[in-house]
This record gives structure tokens, C-alpha cells and sequence, in this order.
């Protein structure tokens, strides 16, 4: 191998002379992240188009979760093809940003080293109030407790010392705290944006179709 | 009402359904739903009655076996009687039988309610995929490690400003525990005019003293405010339940009459004793002008039968 | 630990049987690991022979480093051999165990992705959760987010990456990891030992009252 670059910041050689590249250089950085990385960000990094990160990105995705024998595999690292098992690990699209994470199937012989990570599982109670508040957001801890038919403040500031949940801002004509979820909160839920999350439409009748309700329910 | 047998069974199926209910008991809407899914979702007259009767056996058979029970699951499941007994009284109105705004506004009410039961119901329905997703993403583990000393050296010189006795400062104001804001908007400032039950009892007494029926609209036609109507209907409730005045009525949604059956003189200090209100700070016989749903829950209660 | 979502304690399938097989179980404890595991935990945590669990390091290292056309490579995940450039990360055999570095080549790219945006002064909330773990260490972070009332994970790791808090020992009952402040911090307030901070204990509930925010909240 070459000669190791000492950790000096500023002007470094273009990464796409160095071994493995672009591809290695993102995996470089993925490999200190605490925490989703922006394409952007890999690209200000990088000093490389925007376009060109997020290709390398989705070839070492589909690469890490391995590959059959014809799946179009337009990586980089000119592998000669061949089916491959997958990695341990996957790279996720997740939040916003891209980080790396144990392949679930390990889950079990994983969970051991992972010193400080664990997280009870959240009550019923918060379980539904954060539901409500991921759905309406932002929203007052009052209206969750509408929803809900209780008062909701306990739950809420778990939610809020679990830093799934934040205060986002002040509703103007009340001045009552209004709350939203949290990147980490997309993050447990495996989620790039709020968008994201299940339609709640299937579940919930809109005013329009409470009439119909009426007439089947009573 | 029910037969015995069915009550039985009724019983039986209620006492387990209720047990394993309690253990992941979230509100009110909770217990409700899971009473009407039972029947079903089919909220109509005979189920949402034969769920009251469920629900009132389940609050007695509690009682009766732990003694006394837990002030907010009681305060809860007083907020699902009263939730049952308004869609009850809804469904008593004539669908097609619309007349006055009175009607019109409990029908609304009645809307809003079930709204309030559906939305809830779809929220619940959405927490579980949520949870199964929780689940599923919480066998992968983030790498998430830290840096090697050869980057953290590198970080920028640390500004350090603070005195010892600035960092105590702030540990003090950190450590202190924050005063909780309340939910709900304080109503400590509004003065509404304090309208006793006893007094107001006291009134009916000798409205209705002198002999002959009247009507609750005549019993109040002096009234100065609502509030007045309101606590005259309760003391009302609180004389029948004393036996001091009996209820006519003709026919049914006929006109109710109210006729003096206690004995002459003061009848009613027995008053105070009882709870009307719902916070035991002392002052239940009084009712200000924020009372409502909880009191309503009790005295709803007692009225149940006479419509089934 | 017991709680840890996901990751149910006992029996779980051979690894064998896994995608991706004792190699992939391998990899995904990599990526994860804090610090260096011993090839004897992989190999009682896998329930696989020491030897093999070495033998799979070993191929693990060489194919992260790329391999020219004839290295004996003899790795489980049967790649047809040919030229492969290095990946972005390496397996280095450090203090008895093994762990996933960000390959030394980068350096300067990792160095200058891991000091983008920062300063040197600290935050108001790293500040604040610092008081807390100065005034009650040796305090876990569910302790610290439950005094302040929001999640502490990403200030925690900025004191640690500052050299300010260090992890200083497991908590005997939960096993979660307690932080204390390091020479370093003292140093900083001009102090000889964490008994000269200022007293302030007499406004404050005492740790017994502590207790009951982790319970009620956790």
C-alpha cells in the first residue's frame, strides 16, 4: 500500500486519485458518521458532483446487500459479476441522509456490543401519543390530549427525553408549545421524511365521509 | 334489560376482557372502543346498552373485590361512562325528527363524538404499523463509533470562559426542577357567581312545598342565569334521590313533573356529604360556572334505567 | 440490556444458516463494535471455533485491502478472484482485537468532513449537560436527559470527543454506561479535584429524588 496520508486539514489530493477512489473515499467518511450524511454534504466533502455521490451511493448499497447473477450492477469497483452474498452490514437512505448499519438478520449476536444503544420499548401510551403528534404536527400537547381523551404531559416529556420528539414552536395566537417529531424519530422508524410515513388515510375518515358513517353506523 | 343467563355470560366475558384491558389500559377511548368492538362497532340502541350494563357490573365488581381502586382509572372510566351514556342519549332522538336547535346541536354533538371515536381508533390502528416498524428497524443497528484521537486533536482550541462559580450558576439553574406549565388554561382568574346546590334546593322546596306538579320549566322560570337552571336540576336529582320529590311523566319525551313527596320542613342539609364535584378540594357542594362533563357522568348514571 | 428491541437474548439460528453466513455475522459486529473485539468473544458470542472466526478476520482484512490476481484468497463469500481497489475502510488487528477503521488514505478527507462546522466554543446545551455530569457523575445519559428534560446522545459525544466527560463505568444494576468529568475539564475551571467545584446541593433534591425521574420516565 501507498505511503498513509497524515490527518492534516486543507488541500488534499483529489480523491478520485486515490485507492478505490470515490467509492472508498464515501466509505471513508461513512465509516466515522454518527449520524445520516447528506449527499450534499458528501459532496461539499468530496469536492465531487452531487450526481456522481448519490450513483455511488446506490451502487454500494445494492454491492453491501449482494447481488444475483444479471442485476444491472454499474459499480465503480469493476467486480467481475457473479453472485454474491450479502454483507454484514447495509447502507440505508434513511432521514435525510445515508448511514451504515448492521445487516438485521445479526440482531441477535449484535446486540451485545452495542454498548449504550439500547432503548426500551416505548409504552402504549407513547406509542399513540407519538403517532398522533408525527400526524399533526406541530401540534399543542393539548390537542394530542383531544385526540387521545387524556392528558398526555408525562408522556410527552418521555417522548422528549427520548429525542423523539422536540419543541418546534410557539402556536402563535395561543403561545402554547407546539412539538414535532425528530430526525432520530425517522431514524428509529427507518424513514427519510415525515412524508414518508404510512398514510393514515385508510384509517381515518375525512369529514367528507363521516355522513356515510352516519348512515351504515346508526 | 338483559335475562339472568345473559347476564351471566355477560359477566363472564366482560370480567376477563376488562382484566387483560387494564394492563394496557391508554384512555378513555381505549376502553370504549374496545367495549363497542365487541358488539362489533355496531353502535346501536341494544348494544350501547347492553355495554353501559357491562361497564356498570364491571365498576361494581371492582369495587366490590378490590374495596377501592385507583383515582384515575376511576376518573377515566367516569369519562367513558359519561362518553357512552352521550352517544346513548343521542341515539334517543329520532333520526328524521328534527324540530328545534336543541336537536340540532346534540345531533352535531353526537357527530362529533363518533368523529372523535374514529379518529382515534384510526390513530391507534397507525401506532401499531408504527410499532411494527420500531420493531423491524430496531434489529439493525447505527454504526455509530468514536472518532479516533488522531481527528479529535485536530478540532478547534476549546474557549473556555466560565469561573467556577459561573459553572456552579448554571449547574444550579440546570438542576433546579422546572415548574410544569399546565395544559389547560388556568381559570382561576374567571369569577363566575358561585350558585350553591343547597340553596337552590331550598328554593325548589318551596316552589314545590305547597302541593301540586310542576314542570321543570316551571321550577325554573325565575332563573337568573344557566347556571342557576343547571344547579336546580342537580339539586333536583339530589331531592329525588332523598325521596323528597317523585317524577311523572304521561308518555314517553312527555313533559316531566315534579311533585313534593318529603316530609315538611328542612329536608336537605343530608346535602353536603355528597360528591358532586370530581377534585375533593372541599368546596363540591358549591358549582361554579366550569362544571360539567364529571358531574354529569354521576348523576347520568341513575337516570339510565328509566329509558331502556 | 434485556430490553434491547429486536435483539431477543438465547438461542437465535446457527449463524451458518444466515445470508452471508459467519462472515456477514462477523462484519455486522464490526461495524457496530466501539472498540477492538477479541477473536475469542466473536467465537463464543457465534458460537463458532476460534480458528475459523481468525481465518475469516484475516480474509475480511485482505479483501478490504483489495487483492491483486493472485493472492490466495480463500474467503467464504466465493468472489471470483481478479483485481479489487481497497475499500474505504480497513480491518486493523489493534490491543488484542479487532476493529473497522476509515482507511488511513483519507485521512484528510475524513479529517475535514469530521471538522466542518465546528467551533470551538461549546454549546449552551453541551455546557448545561456538562453541569449535570459534573454535579452527579457517575451519571448515565438516560439520568442526564431526564434532569434536563430533552435527549442528551449527540451533546454527550461532543464532551466525549472534547475530552471534557469520559465514560467511567458500567451501572452495576442496568449495565448503562456512567459518565464522569476528566483531568482535562478540571483543568479547564482551574480546579484541583471535583470536590472544589461550589457547593450547591442545599437548593436541590438529592439523588434519591433522582431515582425517581429514571423510573417514572423510563
Amino acid at each position: 500500500m501507498p505511503e498513509s496520508a497524515g490527518a492534516a486539514p486543507g488541500p488534499h489530493p483529489a480523491v478520485e486519485e486515490l485507492p478505490g477512489g470515490v467509492r472508498a473515499a464515501v466509505e471513508a467518511i461513512l465509516m466515522v458518521a454518527d449520524r445520516p450524511v447528506t449527499e450534499e454534504r458528501f459532496a461539499s466533502v468530496l469536492q465531487v458532483p452531487q450526481e456522481e455521490v448519490l450513483g455511488v451511493l446506490q451502487d454500494l448499497r445494492r454491492e453491501y446487500d449482494g447481488r444475483g447473477d444479471d442485476d444491472g450492477y454499474t459499480g465503480v469497483g469493476a467486480r467481475s459479476t457473479g453472485p454474491t452474498p450479502p454483507r454484514g452490514f447495509e447502507l440505508r437512505s434513511i432521514a435525510g441522509g445515508w448511514r451504515i448499519f448492521s445487516r438485521k438478520h445479526f440482531a441477535a449476536v449484535v446486540a451485545d456490543f452495542v454498548l449504550d444503544g439500547q432503548t426500551a420499548r416505548l409504552s402504549q401510551a407513547a406509542l399513540e401519543t407519538l403517532t398522533v403528534i408525527a400526524y399533526r404536527q406541530p401540534v399543542s400537547r393539548a390537542r394530542v390530549s383531544a385526540v387521545r381523551g387524556v392528558n398526555v404531559d408525562s408522556v410527552v416529556r418521555t417522548l422528549l427525553q427520548r429525542g423523539l420528539v422536540v419543541e418546534v414552536e410557539n402556536d402563535p395566537e395561543t403561545g402554547a408549545v407546539l412539538y414535532g417529531t425528530t430526525a432520530l424519530f425517522l431514524e428509529r422508524l427507518g424513514l427519510d421524511g415525515v412524508d414518508d410515513l404510512p398514510r393514515i388515510a385508510p384509517h381515518l375518515p375525512g369529514p367528507e365521509s363521516l355522513g356515510e358513517y352516519d348512515e351504515t353506523t346508526y | 334489560m338483559t335475562t339472568a343467563v345473559e347476564v351471566g355470560t355477560a359477566v363472564h366475558v366482560a370480567r376477563t376482557v376488562f382484566e387483560v384491558q387494564l394492563t394496557n389500559f391508554s384512555g378513555p377511548f381505549d376502553l370504549l372502543l374496545n367495549l363497542i368492538s365487541r358488539r362489533e362497532l355496531d353502535i346501536t340502541e341494544i348494544a350501547l346498552a347492553q355495554v353501559t350494563d357491562e361497564f356498570i357490573a364491571h365498576i361494581r365488581r371492582a369495587q366490590a373485590t378490590d374495596g377501592e381502586w385507583k383515582l384515575d382509572e376511576a376518573s377515566e372510566f367516569l369519562v367513558v361512562a359519561a362518553t357512552l351514556l352521550d352517544l346513548k342519549a343521542a341515539r334517543l332522538l329520532p333520526a328524521g325528527a328534527v324540530e328545534d336547535e336543541e336537536d340540532v346541536a346534540l345531533l352535531e354533538a353526537r357527530d362529533l363524538l363518533f368523529a372523535r371515536l374514529l379518529q382515534y381508533r384510526a390513530f391507534k390502528d397507525v401506532a401499531r404499523v408504527l410499532a411494527d416498524r420500531l420493531d423491524e428497524e430496531g434489529a439493525r443497528y447505527p454504526r455509530d463509533v468514536a472518532l479516533e484521537p488522531e481527528f479529535t486533536r485536530l478540532l478547534p482550541e476549546l474557549l473556555w470562559t466560565h469561573s467556577p462559580e459561573e459553572f456552579a450558576a448554571l449547574a444550579l439553574k440546570v438542576l433546579t426542577p422546572r415548574q410544569e406549565e399546565p395544559t389547560a388554561v388556568g381559570i382561576e382568574h374567571l369569577h363566575a357567581p358561585v350558585v350553591s346546590v343547597r340553596d337552590q334546593a331550598a328554593v325548589l322546596q318551596d316552589l314545590l312545598e305547597p302541593g301540586g306538579a310542576l314542570s321543570f320549566g316551571r321550577l325554573t322560570e325565575g332563573a337568573a342565569s344557566r347556571l342557576v337552571v343547571v344547579v336546580r336540576f342537580l339539586a333536583l336529582l339530589e331531592l329525588f334521590r332523598d325521596g323528597a320529590v317523585s317524577f311523572e311523566q304521561a308518555a314517553p319525551l312527555s313533559e316531566l313533573l315534579v311533585r313534593w313527596t318529603g316530609r315538611a320542613g328542612r329536608s336537605v342539609p343530608s346535602l353536603p356529604e355528597d360528591g358532586t364535584g370530581h377534585d375533593g378540594t372541599g368546596h363540591d357542594e358549591r358549582v361554579t360556572g366550569d362544571s360539567g362533563d364529571g358531574d354529569g357522568a354521576g348523576t347520568d348514571t341513575t337516570e339510565g334505567g328509566a329509558d331502556a
